[in-house]
């Protein structure tokens, strides 16, 4: 439980001058009759790290498919820096600056690690197709411009062995660094990880929440993350949401939360 | 694996390396005459293509192994399947128009249309017997082509003159309804043009019924489209397997087979057979004999038959489509004698052959020495008239053969030749700057 | 023109009803004739999530394998037995030579290899029994081949062929013997367990081997006697083969994976397509059947990707 | 030995984003060009350059803009042959119209009407994938076919429905009709196809490029990073359609001399993906493997029983030539799915370590 050393917290919960990035306001959401999500309410405040845990089937990564737009949700709002949305295509939400991992990686399996990073800052980059035909000249600039900025996350992220391997080749600890990679290239104001070390042994878990407490305190990067690991949520967020069934029934800071007797039942398996 | 890999790259490698090898060098042989023959034993139009390939080669290889050849020089024939497609077509032509190709027979009007501008600029004539772009018949505006015996447009122009006569008059076809079913490509749209002007002049409707080459085996919505409108007389300018399923419609829907004739593509035994008893009375334009009672087909099957140097079967000898090949070969070997005597040369290039085929003069003497007697009309090309627009016979199918019904029927050359000279004008206009006749008339 | 398009096919639909009925039979014997090819490439893609373009060369091998053994003196039904025999070795080949080492392949490659296989095809059949299209022996399979007609009122006539209507029970029989393999015994059971999840059936103990070899064989039991159906109406040649592509608007309106699918998709642009040829194709010239079927499905997918049978499908990430 | 990149250090960004930032492979790409441009025209003679050269690149532009939909973008087409008709309706109807402007300006200019059509065939690729998309695609094969039958105007109502390639001449060369050599053609080809691989690697290289195959490997993930997947479908689909076209367009000027609807059938289609599939998916040099391939080999087998004088009829080694090739097909996807590209590949990384053998 105490594995995460340095893990040191910035006393943001419920911080009343922290500014709102994000507001879910009775957000429900089903699919055929089948209810994923049952009116829920929480915020995100800029700079903060947000976890929403629950056990299986809760509708967690359903609520990050809400907030970047891939599912619309039938009933709520959500309002993000202060301007209501209901339906967005996905794509709007990246150019508005919501970024994400995926629970089972998403990588470009074709393309290579430098590439899959680049890929990131596809919305950063707009020298038209004929600059492109040409290459030499403002394509070539436009590109050289934004290898910088990528190496630099790749140096950030020690991968710079495996910049030219196709991701496809490479281990899972690795394909997931890549993926926050290439979310962080994006330099979006929320990211979204959805299961950032399922599947990682101790070592990988430790240098990823190093990597996630780096990127949250040095580029100052809202986050919001779904993890399965206790320890990992207690020592990295700031505040915690709990999902169970689809509905929300804890949220706040991890102790709190973690005294909850309805997140013990949840997780017990108590029955409703 | 690993091995494997790099072994099938080695070979793919040495299968690009050996193409680059084997282009064939220009080749000029001196002791024979080559014809090469662009055929097609294999594909959607085999059916009618074995037949054509068997007897063009039958009567060539015949000449070799009775007289030696043409002249005493031997014809090296050599075959290229072309399945009926352009693209292999073309390459054909390239691959064999350097070793001193005489004269082409591409048997698709597709390939025909690649054929004939490069027939000037290679001086290699095309023949294309009965087929072919109409307006060739035009000698002065196509002196490297040649559709002997007769055009599309003449033979549309012989099919209403034959229902005109049936009608008792031409004057009675007005009002009637004429369908015409057509392979839809440039082979079924040729005889459009004057089938329309014929409509207009002798006052019956035309209708039209297009076979997509995609929907050559199945033409039930044509035909019920047939049974809809009626019409009195039905013509079909089809080719390879369009004509047995079109025949086997026309017999479902009982249509009246008398009153449906086919263009001379459509004239084959297999086509008619499909139906058997059904297809009794179905008739068909011809211009070369049927059956196997000419000295020259008996000499195919001593030579070649019956010693097992062909391909041909028996029971194909003397078929339509069969000796629809050996009147081509005729007109070629024909063309070749009739240049050598020209030019005194035994072995003859492309343009030697262009102005033996522009003189060839096929009579009925000639015919008779040939061992050919009625087997086809007298043949006579003159400079401006590449296809002598020669009359044609109409067929019949008595539900096993093919009986001859009809004498020897003239086209309507007084309507055809100016279409077809507006034709011509039409084509070397839309194809402009197209070549002035500069090679002279050798009559 | 408005009056062209909304008006006068009805009233020609009304006028004259006998022609109106004709239409409708010829519709749906094409249409059960697409269905049975449909049907084979069902079969193959419901167990092996192969996209199987040989199926169309498969009934013209079939039929040609047929014809040709007979023209080599073999006696009719002898000849059915051995063509039946020649698939059987034919799915076993292509199931070893194949599928086997291209398992677990994308999609593309696996569609790709099977038009290997139509190319293979092609050269073989026609280098064992030629190229030429041949006559289909229906007379000599004991088929029947006269029509009856039924004539009534002035002018009324319907046409139909004996070989049209044996194609349609023959259909009938086929999909009901299919369906009882498929339900009532184990390899049929196994075969389903396949469809649903290979990992699960593999860990059941069911052979993944065999069972290809099974479908591709039943395939080509399928592709037999679209092949003698389709050849009586025409012949038997490689010009067929393009007949088939009308085979994959059918599985897009009924679903990849389901039979009853292929069937009542085949009926529907079986119908679709005469009536639109014979109503409205003059509007257009003509010929719009070679496309029509294909904008019908495409139309379709815009609406309802998942085809008629399949189940809504939730993408997840 | 002599392939080792051992001791190249790239210094800057732009040397590591070269094309082809080895110098062998600098080096290998100068001689295959010096071939083509200078070795080929001395040494060749017609029958190579009008039936193996310059079909062999005219497949080749086509595999490529095939690939660009296919290899690149992930998505299946069935419809190359019809979008090659289109480019080469196009060309020969602006021809007509414009007697007097440069052909091979006109041939270029085709493509974007194939383009447009491409893209709005494309149309449905925002709801459709994979093999239900191939299925669509073939509906824009038939119905543009048929168009090909079916609009005179296309043809200038020509009575045998065919196009038939007028004489043009460039800096008082004949450079299309029948008059043009093969040489002539040969350049013209050649040097288009260089050109356009060149500017399209460009493209596949760069941010376009590189959305492509973002939605080719996980459109999901793509849209969600902000690629529009409609905007960037139906570019695919556009360059790919415009490239094809030329692809077209050149196939009847310089390489056919005349065409009917026939020639751009669901065979081209299908002869277009072989290419692409056996050359390598996302490849551009793959496509020229596959396209040398696909339509040199058969050509190779035509020749061999004549070859070694055995005497078998034409259309028996015609037969033949069809098993093999569907056989081989067969074998090389078995080997290696990822088509000559991957074995090329695999060769050089075997040259790299030689004379280990890993």
């Amino acid at each position: 439980m105490n594995a995460y050393v340095g893990a040191e917290k910035l006393p943001v919960a419920g911080d009343p001058e922290r500014e709102e990035l994000l507001r879910v306001d009775n957000v429900s959401l089903s699919f055929g009759g089948v209810k994923a999500i049952t009116d829920i309410s929480f915020d995100i405040l800029k700079g903060e790290i947000r976890a929403i845990i629950g056990p299986n089937g809760a509708g967690k990564t359903s609520m990050l498919n809400v907030i970047n737009g891939f599912y619309h949700p039938q009933e709520g709002t959500i309002t993000w820096q202060g301007k209501v949305r209901r339906k967005m295509k996905p794509y709007e939400a990246a150019s508005q600056g919501i970024a994400r991992t995926f629970q089972n990686v998403a990588l470009f399996k074709g393309m290579t690690t430098l590439d899959n990073i680049m890929s990131g800052r596809s919305l950063k980059m707009h020298k038209n197709f004929f600059w492109q035909l040409l290459w030499r000249g403002p394509a070539e600039r436009e590109e050289i411009e934004h290898r910088r900025k990528v190496e630099d996350i790749i140096d950030f992220l020690e991968i710079q062995a495996i910049r030219k391997t196709p991701v496809g080749r490479l281990p899972y600890g690795l394909q997931k660094r890549v993926e926050l990679g290439r979310a962080l290239a994006m330099e979006p104001d929320l990211l979204l990880l959805d299961e950032p070390m399922a599947g990682m042994n101790l070592e990988e878990k430790e240098d990823m929440s190093r990597f996630i407490i780096d990127v949250n305190q040095e580029f100052g990067t809202t986050i919001a993350l779904i993890e399965h690991d206790m320890g990992v949520v207690m020592d990295l967020s700031d505040r915690v949401v709990v999902l169970d069934y689809g509905k929300k029934i804890a949220d706040g800071p991890p102790e709190e939360v973690q005294a909850s007797q309805a997140v013990i039942d949840a997780y017990l398996g108590v029955s409703h | 694996m690993k091995h494997l890999k790099t072994w099938s790259f080695a070979a793919a490698l040495a299968v690009g390396v050996t193409a680059v090898g084997i282009a064939p060098q220009p080749v000029q042989a001196q002791d024979s005459n080559y014809v090469p023959l662009l055929t097609y034993r294999t594909g959607p139009f085999a059916g009618s293509g074995i037949f054509i390939a068997n007897g063009m080669n039958d009567y060539l290889q015949m000449l070799n192994e009775r007289d030696g050849g043409i002249g005493g020089v031997p014809i090296e024939i050599e075959e290229c399947e072309t399945s009926y497609n352009a693209q292999k077509g073309v390459e054909c032509y390239e691959s064999t128009k350097g070793k001193g190709a005489l004269v082409y027979n591409p048997y698709s009007t597709g390939i025909t249309l690649q054929l004939i501008p490069k027939a000037s600029v290679d001086k290699i004539p095309v023949l294309s017997v009965g087929y072919g772009l109409s307006a060739a018949a035009i000698g002065n505006v196509f002196p490297w082509v040649f559709n002997a015996p007769t055009t599309y447009w003449d033979g549309a122009s012989v099919v209403v003159k034959y229902i005109g006569e049936q009608e008792g008059g031409m004057e009675n076809l007005q009002g009637k309804k004429i369908g015409y079913i057509f392979l839809d490509a440039g082979f079924g749209r040729e005889p459009i043009p004057l089938l329309e002007q014929l409509a207009e002049t002798y006052g019956f409707e035309l209708l039209q019924y297009p076979v997509p080459v995609a929907q050559m085996q199945s033409q039930s919505s044509q035909w019920l489209n047939v049974r809809r409108d009626r019409p009195d007389y039905m013509v079909m300018w089809g080719w390879g397997a369009m004509n047995p399923t079109a025949i086997k419609e026309a017999a479902k829907i009982r249509f009246p087979m008398e009153k449906f004739i086919g263009v001379w593509w459509s004239a084959g035994e297999d086509d008619a057979g499909a139906a058997g008893q059904d297809a009794a009375g179905y008739k068909a334009m011809n211009f070369s004999g049927v059956g196997t009672d000419f000295p020259a087909i008996q000499d195919i099957k001593t030579y070649l038959v019956d010693t097992g140097k062909t391909q041909t079967d028996e029971e194909m000898l003397g078929t339509t489509l069969y000796n629809r090949g050996v009147l081509n070969s005729v007109i070629i070997a024909e063309g070749i004698r009739t240049a050598q005597e020209l030019t005194g040369k035994k072995v003859i290039n492309g343009e030697d052959m262009r102005m033996g085929l522009e003189a060839l003069n096929l009579t009925e003497e000639r015919l008779a020495e040939l061992g050919l007697s009625g087997f086809s009309y007298p043949i006579q090309i003159t400079c401006e008239d590449h296809a002598g627009s020669h009359p044609v016979f109409i067929q019949e199918w008595d539900g096993e053969r093919f009986v001859k019904i009809s004498d020897w029927i003239e086209p309507m050359s007084d309507v055809v030749r100016p279409l077809l000279e507006a034709a011509a004008a039409d084509y070397s206009e839309k194809n402009a700057p197209w070549p002035e006749r500069s090679e002279a008339c050798a009559q | 023109m408005l009056y062209d398009i909304f008006v006068d096919p009805f009233v020609q639909m009304y006028q004259m009803p006998d022609f109106f009925l004709q239409v409708l039979w010829e519709g749906f014997v094409a249409g059960i004739l697409y269905a049975l090819i449909a049907l084979g490439f069902v079969l193959i893609f419901k167990a092996s999530g192969v996209f199987n373009f040989a199926q169309g060369i498969m009934v013209v091998f079939a039929g040609l394998t047929l014809v040709g053994l007979h023209e080599n003196g073999v006696p009719a039904f002898l000849a059915l037995i051995l063509t039946i025999g020649v698939m059987g070795v034919l799915a076993y080949g292509i199931e070893r030579v194949v599928m086997r080492p291209l398992v677990n392949q994308p999609d593309i490659i696996l569609l790709m290899a099977t038009i290997g296989l139509t190319y293979f095809l092609i050269g073989f059949g026609e280098l064992i029994f030629g190229g030429e299209p041949k006559r289909m022996i229906t007379e000599e399979l004991g088929l029947p081949t006269g029509s009856t007609a039924f004539e009534f009122g002035e002018r009324g006539l319907v046409i139909l062929q004996h070989i049209d209507i044996a194609a349609a029970v023959i259909a009938i029989l086929m999909v009901t013997a299919l369906g009882i393999f498929f339900n009532k015994t184990r390899i049929g059971r196994a075969l389903r367990a396949v469809a649903d999840d290979h990992q699960a059936a593999l860990s059941v103990g069911i052979s993944l081997n065999q069972i290809w070899a099974i479908v591709w064989f039943a395939a080509g039991l399928v592709a037999l006697a679209t092949g003698i159906m389709w050849g009586a109406r025409s012949d038997v040649s490689f010009a067929l083969e393009i007949i088939a592509f009308k085979a994959l608007p059918v599985l897009i309106l009924g679903g990849f994976t389901s039979i009853p699918g292929a069937i009542i998709g085949g009926l529907i642009i079986g119908f679709g397509e005469k009536i639109a040829e014979l109503y409205w194709g003059g509007l257009v010239g003509g010929g719009i059947e070679s496309w029509f079927a294909y904008i019908i499905a495409l139309i379709f997918l815009l609406f309802r990707p998942q085809g008629l049978f399949g189940e809504k499908i939730i993408e997840r990430v | 030995m002599f392939y080792r990149e051992a001791g190249q250090f790239k210094t800057s960004y732009e040397k590591d984003q070269a094309l082809f930032p080895i110098r062998q492979d600098k080096i290998g790409l100068g001689v295959i060009l010096l071939i083509a441009f200078v070795v080929i025209p001395l040494t060749a003679n017609d029958f190579f350059l009008a039936s193996i050269m310059i079909p062999f690149l005219v497949f080749s532009l086509a595999a490529i803009g095939l690939n660009v939909l296919t290899g690149f973008c992930g998505q299946l087409s069935l419809g190359t042959g019809a979008f090659m008709g289109v480019g080469a309706y196009a060309a020969y109807k602006l021809t007509t119209i414009f007697p007097d402007v440069n052909v091979i300006l006109l041939v270029l200019t085709s493509g974007i009407f194939s383009a447009i059509v491409g893209a709005i065939f494309g149309l449905p690729s925002l709801r459709i994938k994979g093999l239900y998309l191939a299925v669509t695609t073939l509906a824009a094969q038939f119905f543009l076919e048929w168009c090909f039958i079916r609009i005179g105007w296309l043809y200038n109502y020509n009575a045998s429905g065919a196009i038939e390639i007028p004489t043009r001449e460039m800096l008082g060369v004949v450079i299309s009709g029948a008059e043009a050599t093969p040489l002539a053609r040969y350049f013209v080809v050649l040097s288009i196809t260089v050109v356009i691989a060149f500017l399209i690697s460009n493209v596949l290289r760069g941010r376009i490029g590189r959305s492509w195959m973002m939605i080719r490997d996980m459109d999901i993930a793509a849209e969600l990073m902000g690629i529009r997947p409609l905007q960037t479908k139906l570019m695919a689909f556009a360059v790919s359609s415009y490239i094809c076209g030329v692809a077209g367009a050149m196939m009847v000027f310089f390489w056919l001399n005349a065409a009917e609807p026939s020639s751009y059938s669901i065979t081209l289609s299908f002869q277009i993906l072989f290419m692409v599939i056996l050359g390598g998916l996302g490849s551009v040099g793959g496509a020229f493997m596959g396209a040398a391939f696909i339509w040199i080999l058969p050509i190779v087998l035509r020749a061999i029983p004549s070859m070694l004088g055995v005497d078998i009829g034409a259309e028996t080694v015609e037969h033949l030539a069809f098993m093999v090739i569907g056989a081989l097909i067969i074998f090389f996807l078995i080997v290696e799915p990822h088509g000559f590209a991957r074995l090329w590949q695999i060769a050089k990384q075997k040259l790299r370590v030689w004379p280990f053998p890993y």
